[in-house]
């Protein structure tokens, strides 16, 4: 009966996005989704689905982010909204 | 055991890799092996649709499990057709591009010739598969090509216009696969054939009912029916010329495939026309569709552009065809397929010829045209009138079952839109033939040659050569319509 | 309450996936910058993974690798329960969505990267001010 | 925009929601998902492939051919971002170091180059001076990085993970060679013909094993046929034909993410960058 | 009725269409390329006249090419109706071959090559329509004919044969689709079939309300039979060089709109029916309509080819005056008109040409005088105006004199005074220009300045001679025609 944890990880991957499209700055939405990336991980861990886990883990919380910043680099962290 | 089938989709795919190393030994031999990996592809699509047509549909199993467990190739008559006319207007295309793509890709043509047959690919694969996920990787291989290819068109419009198919793309994409996981959930199953089995059972079920809508929401925004279309042309205007030539003819269509993939197969006809009541609202939408897209190609300033309009507006033709709900319609949705692309491709490549030598092709830039290209713009007239519906081109006679199949529907509104588009597409194309037939420079008749001082050519023979042969097969497509319905659409349908 | 709460949990897995979509998908349409919707997008993406994981998920199941089978005979002795183990092929599936998506993500940054080369900015507004300064219309 | 966007997204969520009124519960055995195709590749798979890990059997063998176009997405993305950012003109100015002296040259004639050796190195605009402990940390980590990368290509049969992590996880450590010490050393080590060779023969390996499937007399794929080429146990020859193309995807990945990473990061010049 | 298959009609569809690449190769030399014109005309009347015996015994001539559909076939059959229109056409093609050549190179027009090739595609058309064995078959060969004179019309490439242009194919190709298009699939829908058949397609299918509204979408739909309101794209077809309206404006491309109404009348709809539901009125009152008010118009045309478009948009009226009275009097009387209006009405511009030719006159104010320089066209244009007008002895009287009587026949009094009314209408616009160009003073006379003008060179008296001669004859031996007409019409 893990569904108790299963809801908080889901709350916080709700956080996590909601923060991740609402800050103003673009670094700080690559951490962000960053973390979502790895709380989405943990979620799927969770439900069973290792390898799933591990490949979101790997490629979204990993490459992913630094492809993220790597854009950010080379345009700015600037952002209206 | 026959491996034809399968031979269909891997000859591009191992072309394309091949072609991809051949980048980085020997530049040039990435057109020869593109060329014959497209070769073989039609050769075998060929074989393939002689077979469908002798015995009945092919059934090929990948890795050799049996067909819920892993993936299957389910060739019938329809895609046994599409198949064929995919595969051979890329060949085409290819042959047409040769100087195109050293002209528009000045460093890295052995990558164009990789993405473009890694497009290619992804569109066979699309029409062979009878599997729904299967479908989702194709279709998704064939929109990550297209992004690259619509980006490195224009230099100033072609990123912009590419981010911008990326997120509609996406979203497409992804409803798709979201009516997938719909009907996963109810069935258990991804086999076309086995979720349809599955499905006769619950037919009421709300989940089918939502996974349906997502699939055909997400196809729809894929074939960019309005008002889904707002990608589409920048997209392909943007892009450049020899990708355009093939996208704009065959990715709309396939995915009118494969809207009408699911339709039957998937769900089914008792499901789509008698469970649920949609088929009307959707007629309406096609005809807003084929009426929308008319108008706003009217206002458009470049020729490009205004045929990627068109082709919004064609959408609606099929869609509406689809939706109308007995056999003439469908029948005039499917022939619509194979004679609209023949027709966006013939127009697509007499475009190509043009930007060849123009290099932009905005409408006033192509005055006294008729002299200076004059097998181009022949080609160019012919496609235009098939687009238009004048008989004996082949877009006369699908626009024929579809209207017919408006009357038998009770759809007089779609009807009236179907007249209503050929009579826009007339004013459009004899603007352009005006514009084109006109030269200001011999204004004041009595002069043979045009005076004017950049002199422009015919296009390279080998891009004519294509351009008439394509514009010559709407004739012949158009005679032997009642052959392509009769051999292949009507026992499809049956 | 006392029904309310097992149908809370039998079903808030997909309503949740329901909300990342949807915040997802709000962020593709209504943000102004192109980083952020893809962001959005990349949510949007992960939601519609999270959906098929749920699908695979079984109460009182073990994750989908058979255990004892490295004997390679070892394993044909036991009886395999399907009951036991949690369903694979969704994960198969979203396995090859991840990628997809990843894929799907570089593309798109890669074509940030342009169009900030081009225009300077990835603020969809303040593009559509250049593009009408450059005097091409949307 | 953001009225019609929110507008556009609660019909979306509303239909979703709606269309989970008859879903089964959560986690439920019995649910048409968990049942109709699920158990056979749960009580099967193992008998017909010898692969333990479920989801790598399903991935490699069942539904392999998805997992080859899935390489070829990988493989298009790296190509895509090659083609459009790869920028060949030579960058204008340059930045050297004199490296006993730490002094800093700006050379901004294009046609100057000093020789990089012993005396100076190449060295970005955006310069932070190497920080000597994550240089060391990071030099010795890579390697271990890339030997668990192969291990979890090589043991994906048995264990979560396979050639797309594998190859992540390699591509990783590409990168994180490149953000240690800079992005000139990654592509001195790791020439760039060398990674698109390797992205397109990675797909190749996959494919060419189902040409060569195709060759023997089987379908597309179909390892089993694979038996009187590779020596050893004639059952194990799906799990042997699985980790074949496992390898395959491990080489495309690796090399797509490189190229990706390079590409973006350099916008195309392959100078400097993070 | 016998029917033998024959590949003769395709032939004579096919012969100046091949003849077109050939014209097109051989555009550096002249002489080459008119030779090639005449050859193909030749074969084609010969064609065409070789198939007249058949006919004439009662049987008919069929070949299917394509089936699409069942019913919906691209398909030809030769009857007494479609040999005559052919033989007026193909007869009428050398002729203007002749004439076009003077023509042409009198003005020394530019793109004579193009010129040509699209006559021999139109001509093609017109073969093609007036040998269709169903209204699918006849309407692609309409279109075809439409996009084919388009570049006729607009030869000139100045502004205003591009406002021009632009009319012709916004009237000819906007009611083609817009009107025939949705009534031809709508025949398809209800009966299954397009094949002519003098009984009609419809067995009781249609109401009368419908019946009413799909004729009508026919008869304005055949926007090249000139039936107002959608007769404006005619005089603006004028533009155009003159054996182009000889020929196609006078006779093939407005003869193929009356031949397309009067097939649908006749072989769609079928007397009886519209007899039952009493429509051949509703036509005749818009023809009637026409007859007047085109009449009228073309009294108050100062340029000559003007007024003679006027006269045309009249006179086809008469055709399809005569169909709707639905008598065989009046079916024989309109049909015939075809032929008698084609000779008189092709007579007439020729002569127009020639005068422009000769003297770059195109206005009626300033011809008087001129029939002293140019006999021989006065003379030939006063015959050609009274087989229009209907007076004998040309044989514009004999068609009259059949509608008259078919008017009697159908009880019609009225309309019988329409086409009296209109008959001293044309007297008064066409007699006028003979009288001042024989008995007038010329402009350059009252001038006193230098008179040079004298008949153009031979390649265009020659044709209209001849025609005016064809024109006397027929007055004497209708015969052929009137045979063919029993046969086609089974009257």
């Amino acid at each position: 009966m893990h569904w108790p944890i299963d809801l908080i990880v889901l709350t916080f991957v709700i956080f996590c996005a909601i923060a991740a499209i609402s800050v103003k700055d673009l670094l700080g939405t690559a951490i962000l989704f960053g973390a979502y990336s790895f709380m989405m991980c943990l979620l799927w861990a969770v439900m069973g689905a290792v390898d799933v886990a591990f490949t979101e883990a790997s490629v979204g919380a990993g490459v992913s982010t630094v492809f993220f910043v790597a854009a950010v680099f080379r345009t700015s962290r600037r952002t209206k909204d | 055991m026959d491996n034809t089938p399968a031979l269909i989709v891997i000859a591009p795919l191992l072309a394309a890799l091949l072609a991809g190393l051949a980048v980085w030994i020997e530049e040039r031999l990435s057109y020869l092996i593109a060329l014959t990996g497209l070769a073989i592809s039609t050769f075998s699509a060929v074989k393939v649709l002689m077979q469908v047509i002798d015995s009945g549909t092919i059934q090929y199993r990948m890795a050799g499990w049996a067909p819920p467990m892993g993936i299957e190739y389910r060739i019938d008559l329809l895609n046994a057709m599409v198949l064929l006319l995919v595969a051979s207007i890329a060949f085409l295309n290819l042959l047409a591009s040769y100087k195109s793509v050293d002209q528009e890709t000045n460093d890295r043509p052995g990558s164009f010739y990789t993405i473009y047959l890694l497009f290619v690919t992804g569109l066979l694969g699309v029409t062979a598969t009878g599997d729904l996920f299967n479908l989702y990787v194709l279709i998704e291989i064939t929109s990550l090509t297209s992004y690259a290819m619509v980006a490195l068109g224009d230099r100033d419009r072609g990123p912009l216009a590419s981010l911008n198919y990326v997120f509609i793309g996406v979203i497409g994409a992804s409803f798709y696969l979201l009516g997938v996981g719909y009907l996963y959930l109810k069935t258990g199953s991804l086999n076309m054939v086995d979720v349809a089995n599955i499905l006769s059972g619950i037919h009421g079920s709300s989940t089918v009912l939502v996974a349906f809508i997502l699939c055909m929401i997400g196809i729809w925004i894929k074939m960019a029916l309005f008002p889904m279309h707002v990608w589409l042309p920048n997209a392909y205007t943007y892009s450049p010329v020899a990708f355009a030539r093939i996208v704009a003819p065959l990715m709309t269509k396939v995915m009118v495939y494969v809207m009408i993939r699911l339709m039957i197969t998937v769900f089914g006809f008792d499901y789509v026309f008698e469970t649920l009541n949609l088929a009307d609202a959707v007629v309406w939408l096609a005809t807003i569709a084929v009426l929308a897209g008319g108008v706003m190609a009217l206002s458009q300033k470049n020729l490009k552009k205004m045929l990627t309009y068109i082709i919004v507006c064609e959408i609606g033709y099929m869609v509406g065809g689809a939706w109308m709900g007995n056999q003439l319609g469908m029948t005039g949705a499917i022939l619509h397929i194979l004679n609209d692309a023949l027709m966006t491709f013939a127009l697509f490549l007499a475009v190509g010829n043009m930007v060849y030598r123009l290099k932009k092709v905005d409408l006033p830039d192509l005055q006294g045209l008729f002299g200076k290209m004059p097998w181009t713009m022949a080609g160019f007239v012919l496609a235009a009138f098939s687009i238009i519906g004048v008989p004996p081109t082949c877009g006369f006679f699908s626009k024929w079952y579809l209207i017919l199949g408006a009357f038998e529907a009770g759809a007089y509104h779609f009807a009236a839109a179907l007249i209503i588009s050929s009579l826009i597409c007339a004013v459009l194309f004899f603007k352009v033939f005006e514009i084109c037939f006109f030269d200001p420079m011999s204004e004041g008749h009595g002069h043979g040659d045009s005076h004017s001082h950049v002199t422009i050519e015919e296009a390279p023979v080998s891009m004519l050569i294509v351009s008439g042969l394509v514009s010559l097969s709407l004739i012949v497509a158009g005679l032997y319509s009642g052959t392509i319905v009769n051999t292949i659409i009507l026992p499809f349908l049956k | 309450m006392t029904d309310l709460l097992p149908l809370i949990v039998a079903k808030y897995n997909y309503w949740l996936y329901v909300i990342l979509m949807m915040i997802g998908l709000y962020a593709m349409i209504a943000k102004n910058n192109l980083i952020k919707k893809l962001v959005g997008m990349n949510i949007f993406q992960t939601a519609i993974i999270l959906f098929y994981v749920s699908i695979g998920y079984k109460t009182d199941a073990t994750i989908p690798i058979i255990q004892n089978a490295h004997g390679g005979q070892g394993a044909h002795s036991a009886v395999i329960h399907a009951a036991d183990y949690i369903n694979p092929l969704p994960h198969v599936l979203m396995l090859t969505a991840i990628v997809v998506s990843v894929a799907t993500f570089g593309v798109a940054m890669a074509l940030a990267v342009r169009i900030y080369q081009r225009y300077q900015t990835l603020e969809e507004d303040e593009l559509r001010m250049r593009l009408a300064d450059i005097g091409l219309e949307e | 925009m953001r009225f019609l966007g929110f507008i556009i997204v609660c019909l979306t969520g509303a239909l979703l929601l709606y269309g989970t009124g008859e879903f089964p519960d959560w986690g439920d055995p019995d649910s048409p998902a968990s049942t109709h195709l699920s158990n056979h590749y749960i009580e099967k798979a193992i008998e017909e492939t010898q692969v333990p890990n479920l989801v790598t059997a399903v991935l490699a063998d069942y539904r392999g051919f998805d997992t080859m176009f899935e390489t070829a997405v990988v493989f298009c993305a790296g190509l895509a971002c090659f083609l459009l950012l790869r920028d060949f003109s030579q960058k204008k100015e340059r930045f050297y170091r004199h490296t006993p002296t730490g002094v800093i040259l700006h050379v901004k004639d294009s046609k100057k180059t000093l020789k990089v050796g012993k005396e100076f190195e190449h060295m970005d605009k955006d310069w932070v001076p190497s920080d000597l402990i994550i240089k060391t940390v990071c030099r010795i980590l890579i390697p271990f990085i890339q030997i668990y990368a192969l291990y979890v290509v090589a043991h994906g049969d048995f264990s979560p993970g396979g050639g797309f992590q594998g190859g992540v996880i390699f591509g990783s450590s590409l990168i994180l060679l490149a953000i240690s010490y800079d992005l000139k050393t990654l592509v001195r080590r790791v020439n760039e013909k060398v990674i698109g060779i390797f992205a397109a023969l990675g797909v190749l390996i996959y494919v060419g094993i189902g040409v060569i499937c195709m060759s023997m007399g089987g379908n597309f794929l179909d390892y089993s046929k694979l038996a009187p080429l590779v020596p050893g146990d004639p059952h194990h020859i799906r799990a042997l034909g699985m980790l074949g193309v496992e390898i395959g995807v491990g080489i495309a990945v690796t090399a797509a993410m490189a190229i990706i990473y390079i590409n973006i990061v350099s916008e195309g010049r392959h100078d400097e960058g993070l | 009725m016998e029917t033998i298959i024959s590949i003769k009609p395709l032939l004579a569809v096919l012969v100046s269409l091949f003849v077109i690449p050939v014209l097109v190769s051989s555009s550096s030399k002249p002489n080459v390329r008119e030779s090639w014109i005449f050859i193909a005309g030749i074969i084609k009347l010969i064609l065409v006249l070789s198939m007249l015996p058949v006919i004439l015994e009662g049987k008919q001539i069929a070949l299917t090419l394509f089936e699409f559909a069942p019913g919906a076939a691209i398909a030809f059959r030769v009857d007494g109706l479609g040999m005559l229109f052919a033989i007026v056409a193909s007869s009428l093609y050398i002729v203007t071959s002749i004439y076009s050549i003077g023509y042409m190179r009198g003005l020394d027009e530019h793109g004579q090559t193009r010129f040509v090739s699209f006559f021999a595609l139109a001509i093609s058309a017109t073969i093609g329509a007036a040998f269709s064995a169903n209204l699918l078959t006849l309407y692609l060969f309409y279109e075809i004919l439409s996009l084919a004179t388009y570049p006729l019309v607009a030869h000139h490439q100045d502004e205003t044969s591009r406002i021009s242009g632009r009319r012709y194919l916004t009237f000819i190709l906007g009611t083609s689709i817009a009107l025939v298009l949705p009534a031809m699939i709508y025949c398809y829908h209800v009966t299954g079939t397009l094949e002519f058949s003098t009984a009609g397609i419809f067995a009781d299918q249609l109401s009368k309300p419908a019946a009413t509204v799909l004729l009508l979408m026919f008869v304005f739909g055949f926007a090249k039979a000139g039936i107002m309101p959608f007769h404006s794209w005619l005089p603006a077809a004028m533009v155009a060089p003159t054996p182009v309206s000889a020929l196609l404006h006078a006779v093939a491309v407005v003869k193929v709109g009356v031949f397309s109404i009067v097939r649908v009348m006749t072989g769609i709809f079928g007397v009886d029916l519209l007899a039952n539901f009493n429509l051949g009125v509703v036509v005749m009152t818009i023809a009637s309509f026409t007859i007047l008010v085109a009449s009228c118009i073309a009294l108050s045309q100062d340029e000559l080819k003007r007024r003679l478009a006027y006269s045309t948009i009249s006179q086809l009226s008469y055709i399809i005056f005569g169909v709707a009275l639905l008598s065989p009097q009046g079916l024989l009387g309109g049909v015939i008109h075809i032929v008698m209006h084609a000779f008189g009405k092709i007579t007439l511009f020729f002569c127009a040409g020639a005068i422009y030719v000769a003297t770059g006159k195109k206005y009626i104010s300033q011809m008087s005088g001129l029939g002293k320089k140019m006999p021989f066209t006065f003379a030939a244009f006063f015959i050609g105006a009274m087989g229009v007008i209907g007076l004998p002895p040309a044989g514009g009287f004999y068609s009259k004199w059949n509608l008259i009587l078919g008017t009697l026949e159908a009880q019609q009094t009225i309309f019988m005074v329409v086409l009296l009314v209109s008959s001293f209408l044309n007297a008064f616009y066409f007699l006028p220009i003979v009288y001042k160009g024989f008995f007038g003073k010329s402009e350059e006379e009252e001038d006193g300045g230098p008179v040079k003008i004298q008949e153009a060179n031979l390649c265009l008296v020659i044709p209209l001679m001849i025609t005016a001669v064809i024109s006397i004859v027929l007055f004497f031996y209708p015969t052929v025609f009137v045979n063919l007409i029993k046969t086609g019409l089974g009257i």
